[in-house]
């Protein structure tokens, strides 16, 4: 389960590091905007839990990826890609959504319910019939993504571009648009993750900083870049997690993940299952 | 030189001339602005953008805070205490996360600023996680060189931050104009051509991480002291992304810019705070409008196109 | 000692990268005093060959002896200070800070009175002030050597020096190389043919990671192996 | 935006106010001038006949209370509702004719939730807008970090918390918590009634940081007093957004599990613990702190059904409400439910809000004990605020009566143990106010002022 959220989360922003080399750090915003949406979709849409939800799959990350099309425009664009001046951009960025969430939405938690319930029992114990189906959508959506970019005509431009961007302006690709086309993609799949999650976990203005530091964690265990790697290192970490809790205390056990990871990135800065950078 | 003579005039004139609250506004932006300094020789001098600065800041002030309350230190050997821990701390990260570079590098520092963070709220025992611990009035009031020391007095305060202040601006600038202030300018500007003149870029790069680490940690022992508060609040995120904004507000690679970005941007978030809760839509929107039109900051784009002798 | 040993000496030297050998097996001698020319074709090895040789790349296997001293685990910066000095083949300056600046971070020495005499000696002293990033590339190509200069090398690599300068500009480069070789062993990586007969007293043909002949100029002009690896296809 | 109308609103009303004060005000001030006339120099001489005239001088110039409110940051939530807790306490205060004469001006300044920017705050009030008080504060980071800057600046601080901090005579003479009751006393005002009625074998599941530690360490002993015992201890990190795998942790024989969630994941967390217990499972008792602003009929929440709460002030009305809840209701408007009258959906913080409602008349009272009529009458607010012992139960406190120690800055009054029945919480228990009692930990009046 976590597992699944995780990949989902960490796809976008892995996607945008893969081919525009530069980290979004208003990736966990585009996430809460995206479960705001959700929220407010199921609010406005009459018919029930299930037409909301339909209806904010559609909504949400049409709205999301507007945005981040802007901002690839006006703000991305303007200073070229600068991986230094992106990162302080996109922080800047971080803060402008957040008081626009806090503004627009106010600050409590906002609960959406999730469009059918069933409660899967165990014997020993109970599982989410939703839950369930969040983690098979989670891996329809992803190998959707592995096969648009490993099978299609798309994703062999998006790996030419990601290769290298003058070859690829040399091929006649239309970098520019790529870029967009990524940087939007990216969001509005975040946007999808948020969807699907909010029923679960519910809205709050907040909620951006958590899947930002995870799917931090997980591109970088992943190696960035890689998405094979990222869903690779989602899978790890939604278990070791459980597994290194079990034996520390969780607030311990968050420590030593983090360590972990710091020192992966250090030792291996391509990541686990990355290539050297040329 | 003369210029940053005149600006410490200036703050010391000011208390004279200003309300109690400027004054008061003064002394927490001095405090700061030495955390900003601190941060400025790594990232505007070296080229090393570091998001985990609140590590070095928490470690001063949790040092101090500790120190004084728990292990029964005095003040000033509070301060030796905390400057020896960011130095001891600022190695060992250093030694570490300069291993990696470019985003790795921001990603490394941030991850390792997250760790400590957890850290203080897992001792919660000692520190009291996120509540935070005060520092009772009786341990800052002490006798040092045989003057009566009370950090509680505002005008002593004030006067000791701007010492302080001024130490760390002369400190700037001594390694700006020193022989490794350029080496760490040529690091950034072009670190393989660095390394390939003969020149030991680790050890350089770690010289002014650990400088700029013990810079940061002094700065957040002053904090606990003078403010006589340290909370988990003050090692978290934002307090690593504070500094970078200040320094870019004003100027990195300039020494006034992070004083000036510092005090800055306190004056907008205090303004706007009247008018309007919306001190995040302006914290973004400068930080944007900065990276759009100023990349360079204030005191950047005043030495690009004025002061070209500005340091 | 030093009279002895070469000046600079590589034994099975080999660097692959994945499965590909870039450098394989070279054993390369050089003595005081030369200038070496080290041509190929692409993709031959030289820059791999001159990495390996100044430390910014690790050999795969191999040593590295440098007078005689064994110098393959050194680190790329203390091999500068032992007198490898290497200039880029793409151009390496900091384009912010000014030409006077540049060359006395090469010369160990911040301020500027040091550098003069090293512009002096490739002609750029009359814009020691200038801000190097606005230098005509030719100019830049020049600051670079300066830089190396200022290291005051025993052996100064120079990897493609002419690429991208005008004729003229390469007639006074020549001139220069021969007079800085009075002071320094020069190694030189160069495409440009009739630079490299003028200027070689000994030439090492690369091909396919390997040495694939040594010898006077007129000698690798002379050799069949290299005129079928190399000058046939090249344009020179 | 929001916060536009109410100020608006607040000015008519002290407008319409001063006019209907202006025949009422010159009685007030001689009874209690009368009162005051052995107390100081400054009343002595304010009781001659010109006394009316310095009194109406005065009254143009308000009291000012620094209202330090959590508007963004993590505490938004709350900060909404004591914002119009206070605006609509500050206007009934006005509206019956102010302080002392003077009608009584909130300034509110944001906090951000962040101790550092609440000191900033602290000493904005003190010295920028020469407020006569500080006021309101709830998150207790924020008033560790603001209280030091109070102490010094001399600024007379009242917050609004709950947290043990005042009480435990670690802050300074300044700082007062009047309003609300403390955690370590509610908690130990619970444990009697859990032990007795729900069970003896309790899990605790609370956050890992210092409000979740002050519950595991006062609530521990508590049970362990009453025969009970604490066989789990299930800390949770405060970055954590799904729970699922700390409930295996839970042990069979637990008989309640006792949780205190604070923050926006206690949906999540009560929903998931609904999925891994399902239909049998062990009583669960919970600190409603978690599920202010939160609907009781929240999709997920269904799985409380059942369980109690603890409330300070119920959420709801209850079929019998006594008078001065439904006043307090309508005055903060706040219908039947907890909710905002003018959208369901919108849910309040109550059983904290009435802390700001209760503290500003609690402070009203004791300006006029002390014939306060600026900042140079500090120090004797804070002694005429140390000498207060008890409040009666009314329109002022419809919380209920309280006890004050002087000694120690903080209030104690009654607690609720509700149970949540087909979406209601009814109560089923009010604890005494003797329940919540314990040993002061210091003396505030002995430091120096």
């Amino acid at each position: 389960m976590a597992a699944a959220v995780l990949a989902l989360s960490a796809l976008g922003l892995s996607l945008v590091f893969g081919v525009m080399r530069v980290v979004n750090v208003a990736h966990g915003e585009f996430f809460m905007l995206g479960a705001m949406l959700a929220w407010w979709t199921a609010k406005m849409v009459p018919g029930g839990p299930l037409a909301g939800f339909m209806a904010a799959l559609v909504v949400a990350p049409a709205a999301v990826g507007f945005l981040a099309f802007l901002t690839e425009r006006l703000l991305l664009r303007r200073i070229k890609y600068d991986p230094e001046a992106t990162i302080v951009a996109t922080i800047g960025l971080l803060f402008v959504i957040q008081q626009l969430a806090l503004s627009l939405f106010g600050a409590d938690a906002k609960p959406v319910a999730a469009p059918f319930t069933y409660r899967i029992a165990f014997p020993w114990f109970g599982y989410s019939g939703y839950k369930l189906f969040v983690v098979v959508a989670s891996v329809f959506i992803l190998v959707g993504v592995w096969w648009v970019l490993a099978r299609t005509r798309y994703g062999l431009i998006m790996r030419v571009t990601q290769f290298d961007r003058e070859t690829a302006t040399a091929f006649g690709i239309p970098v520019n648009t790529v870029y967009s086309a990524v940087f939007v993609a990216g969001a509005a799949l975040v946007a999808v993750a948020a969807v699907l999650i909010v029923p679960i976990q519910q809205a709050h203005y907040l909620m951006g900083l958590d899947p930002l530091l995870m799917s931090f964690i997980v591109v970088i265990i992943g190696g960035l870049g890689s998405i094979k790697g990222s869903v690779i290192a989602a899978l790890i970490i939604g278990m070791a997690d459980g597994i290194i809790s079990v034996f520390f205390s969780p607030t311990l056990a968050s420590i030593i993940a983090t360590l972990a990871v710091a020192l992966v990135l250090v030792v291996r800065p391509q990541g686990l299952f990355g290539v050297t950078a040329r | 030189m003369f210029l940053h003579l005149a600006v410490i005039a200036a703050l010391f004139l000011a208390q004279f001339a200003a309300s109690e609250y400027i004054v008061l506004m003064l002394t927490r932006i001095m405090v700061l602005a030495i955390f900003a300094i601190g941060y400025n020789l790594l990232f505007g001098y070296t080229g090393l953008l570091s998001l985990g600065h609140a590590m070095f800041f928490a470690t001063g002030l949790y040092a101090a805070a500790l120190g004084t309350t728990l292990m029964g230190l005095t003040v000033p050997a509070a301060f030796a205490f905390a400057v020896l821990a960011g130095l001891a701390v600022s190695l060992v990260m250093g030694v570490i996360t300069l291993r990696a570079s470019g985003v790795a590098f921001m990603i490394v520092t941030l991850m390792f600023s997250q760790a400590a963070f957890l850290t203080v709220l897992y001792f919660g025992e000692y520190t009291r996680g996120d509540e935070g611990i005060v520092i009772p009035d009786t341990i800052r009031k002490f006798a040092f060189l045989g003057f009566d020391v009370d950090l509680a007095n505002a005008v002593l305060r004030y006067n000791l931050a701007l010492a302080f202040l001024g130490c760390a601006i002369a400190f700037s600038l001594l390694i700006v104009r020193s022989r490794i202030g350029h080496i760490l300018i040529a690091i950034r500007e072009n670190e393989t051509r660095t390394s390939m003149l003969g020149y030991d870029v680790q050890r350089y790069k770690l010289a002014a991480f650990v400088m700029s680490g013990t810079l940061s940690a002094f700065s957040g022992a002053c904090y606990a002291l003078m403010f006589a508060y340290a909370g988990s609040t003050l090692a978290s995120i934002q307090y690593s992304i504070h500094p970078l904004l200040w320094t870019l507000l004003g100027g990195a690679s300039t020494v006034l810019g992070p004083v000036l970005g510092t005090g800055l941007m306190f004056v907008l978030v205090d303004l706007a705070s009247s008018y309007t809760n919306a001190n995040l839509l302006m914290i973004g929107v400068v930080l944007i409008l900065l990276v759009l039109f100023f990349p360079k900051g204030i005191l950047g784009t005043i030495r690009e196109r004025y002061w070209k002798w500005l340091p | 000692m030093a009279a002895v040993s070469p000046l600079l000496e590589t034994r099975n030297l080999s660097r692959s990268f994945g499965g590909l050998k870039a450098v394989s097996d070279v054993n390369f001698t050089l003595e005081v005093g030369e200038i070496r020319a080290v041509i190929g074709p692409n993709g031959a090895g030289k820059t791999t060959f001159v990495s390996l040789v100044s430390g910014r790349l690790a050999p795969s296997s191999g040593a590295v002896l440098f007078e005689g001293d064994d110098i393959t685990r050194l680190p790329a910066f203390k091999r500068v200070r032992l007198g490898i000095a290497y200039t880029f083949q793409i151009t390496s300056i900091y384009g912010n800070l000014t030409v006077a600046e540049n060359v006395a971070l090469a010369a160990h020495q911040p301020g500027a009175k040091s550098s003069l005499e090293y512009l002096e000696r490739v002609g750029l002293a009359g814009r020691a002030a200038q801000i190097a990033g606005t230098l005509a590339y030719g100019h830049q190509r020049l600051l670079e050597v300066a830089m190396g200069l200022a290291l005051r090398p025993k052996l100064l690599i120079l990897d493609e020096p002419t690429q991208g300068l005008s004729d003229s500009e390469i007639t006074n480069f020549i001139e220069l190389v021969r007079t800085l070789s009075k002071t320094a062993t020069v190694l030189l990586i160069e495409h440009n043919m009739p630079v490299v007969m003028e200027l070689a007293h000994r030439i090492t043909v690369l091909d396919r990671g390997q040495i694939l002949a040594e010898g006077a100029p007129e000698d690798i002009r002379a050799n069949r192996a290299v005129q079928n690896a190399y000058l046939g296809t090249a344009d020179a | 935006m929001a916060d536009n109308r109410p100020k608006k609103h607040q000015e008519d009303d002290a407008m319409n106010g001063s006019k209907l004060i202006v025949p009422k005000k010159p009685g007030l001030s001689r009874r209690k001038a009368i009162k005051l006339m052995g107390a100081g120099a400054a009343a002595g001489l304010a009781a001659g006949p010109g006394f009316v005239r310095y009194a109406q001088a005065q009254s143009s110039e308000p009291i000012r209370i620094g209202f330090q409110v959590h508007r963004t940051g993590i505490g938004a939530a709350y900060g909404r509702w004591y914002e119009r807790t206070t605006t609509a306490a500050a206007a009934l205060i006005n509206e019956q004719g102010g302080i002392n004469g003077r009608k009584v001006e909130i300034i509110a300044e944001d906090d951000g939730t962040d101790p550092g920017r609440g000191a900033e705050v602290v000493e904005k009030f003190a010295t920028q807008h020469k407020c006569d008080v500080g006021f309101g504060t709830l998150f207790s980071h924020v008033v560790m970090g603001s209280a030091p800057r109070a102490g010094e600046l001399k600024l007379p601080y009242y917050v609004v918390s709950e947290g043990h901090h005042v009480a435990s005579t670690g802050l300074n003479r300044y700082t007062f918590q009047p309003g609300i009751t403390d955690v370590k006393s509610q908690v130990i005002a619970m444990a009697p009634w859990i032990a007795k009625n729900v069970g003896k074998k309790v899990c605790m599941i609370y956050p890992d940081f210092a409000f979740g530690h002050d519950h595991r360490d006062y609530f521990s002993a508590a049970i362990k007093a009453q025969g009970g015992d604490v066989n789990a201890l299930i800390p949770i990190p405060p970055t954590e957004s799904s729970f699922t795998r700390y409930f295996p942790q839970i042990p069979a024989d637990t008989e309640v599990i006792y949780h205190v969630m604070v923050g926006p994941a206690v949906l999540t967390f009560v929903k998931e613990l609904g999925e891994h217990f399902g239909s049998s499972h062990p009583a669960l008792f919970g600190f409603i702190d978690s599920l202010e602003a939160v609907d009781l009929k929240s999709p997920g929440l269904e799985f409380l059904e059942g369980s109690y709460l603890w409330e300070a002030y119920p959420r709801f009305a209850g079929a019998s409400p006594k008078p001065h809840d439904t006043f307090y209701r309508e005055k903060v408007g706040v219908d039947a439910n907890g909710a905002s009258v003018s959208d369901a959906a919108d849910i309040s913080t109550f059983s904290h809000m009435f802390g700001c409602w209760e503290t500003l008349f609690i402070l009203k009272r004791a300006m006029e004990s002390a014939g306060y009529q600026g900042p140079a009458d500090k120090a004797k607010l804070i002694e005429a605020t140390e000498a207060m012992t008890s409040f009666a139960e009314g329109n002022e406190h419809p919380q209920g009566d309280k006890q004050f120690n002087g000694k120690i800055h903080q209030c104690f009054g009654h607690q609720n143990i509700t149970q949540v029945k087909s979406g209601v919480a009814e109560v089923v228990y009010r604890t005494t106010i003797e329940e919540g009692l314990y040993e002061p930990e210091g003396d505030y009046t002995k430091m120096a002022l």
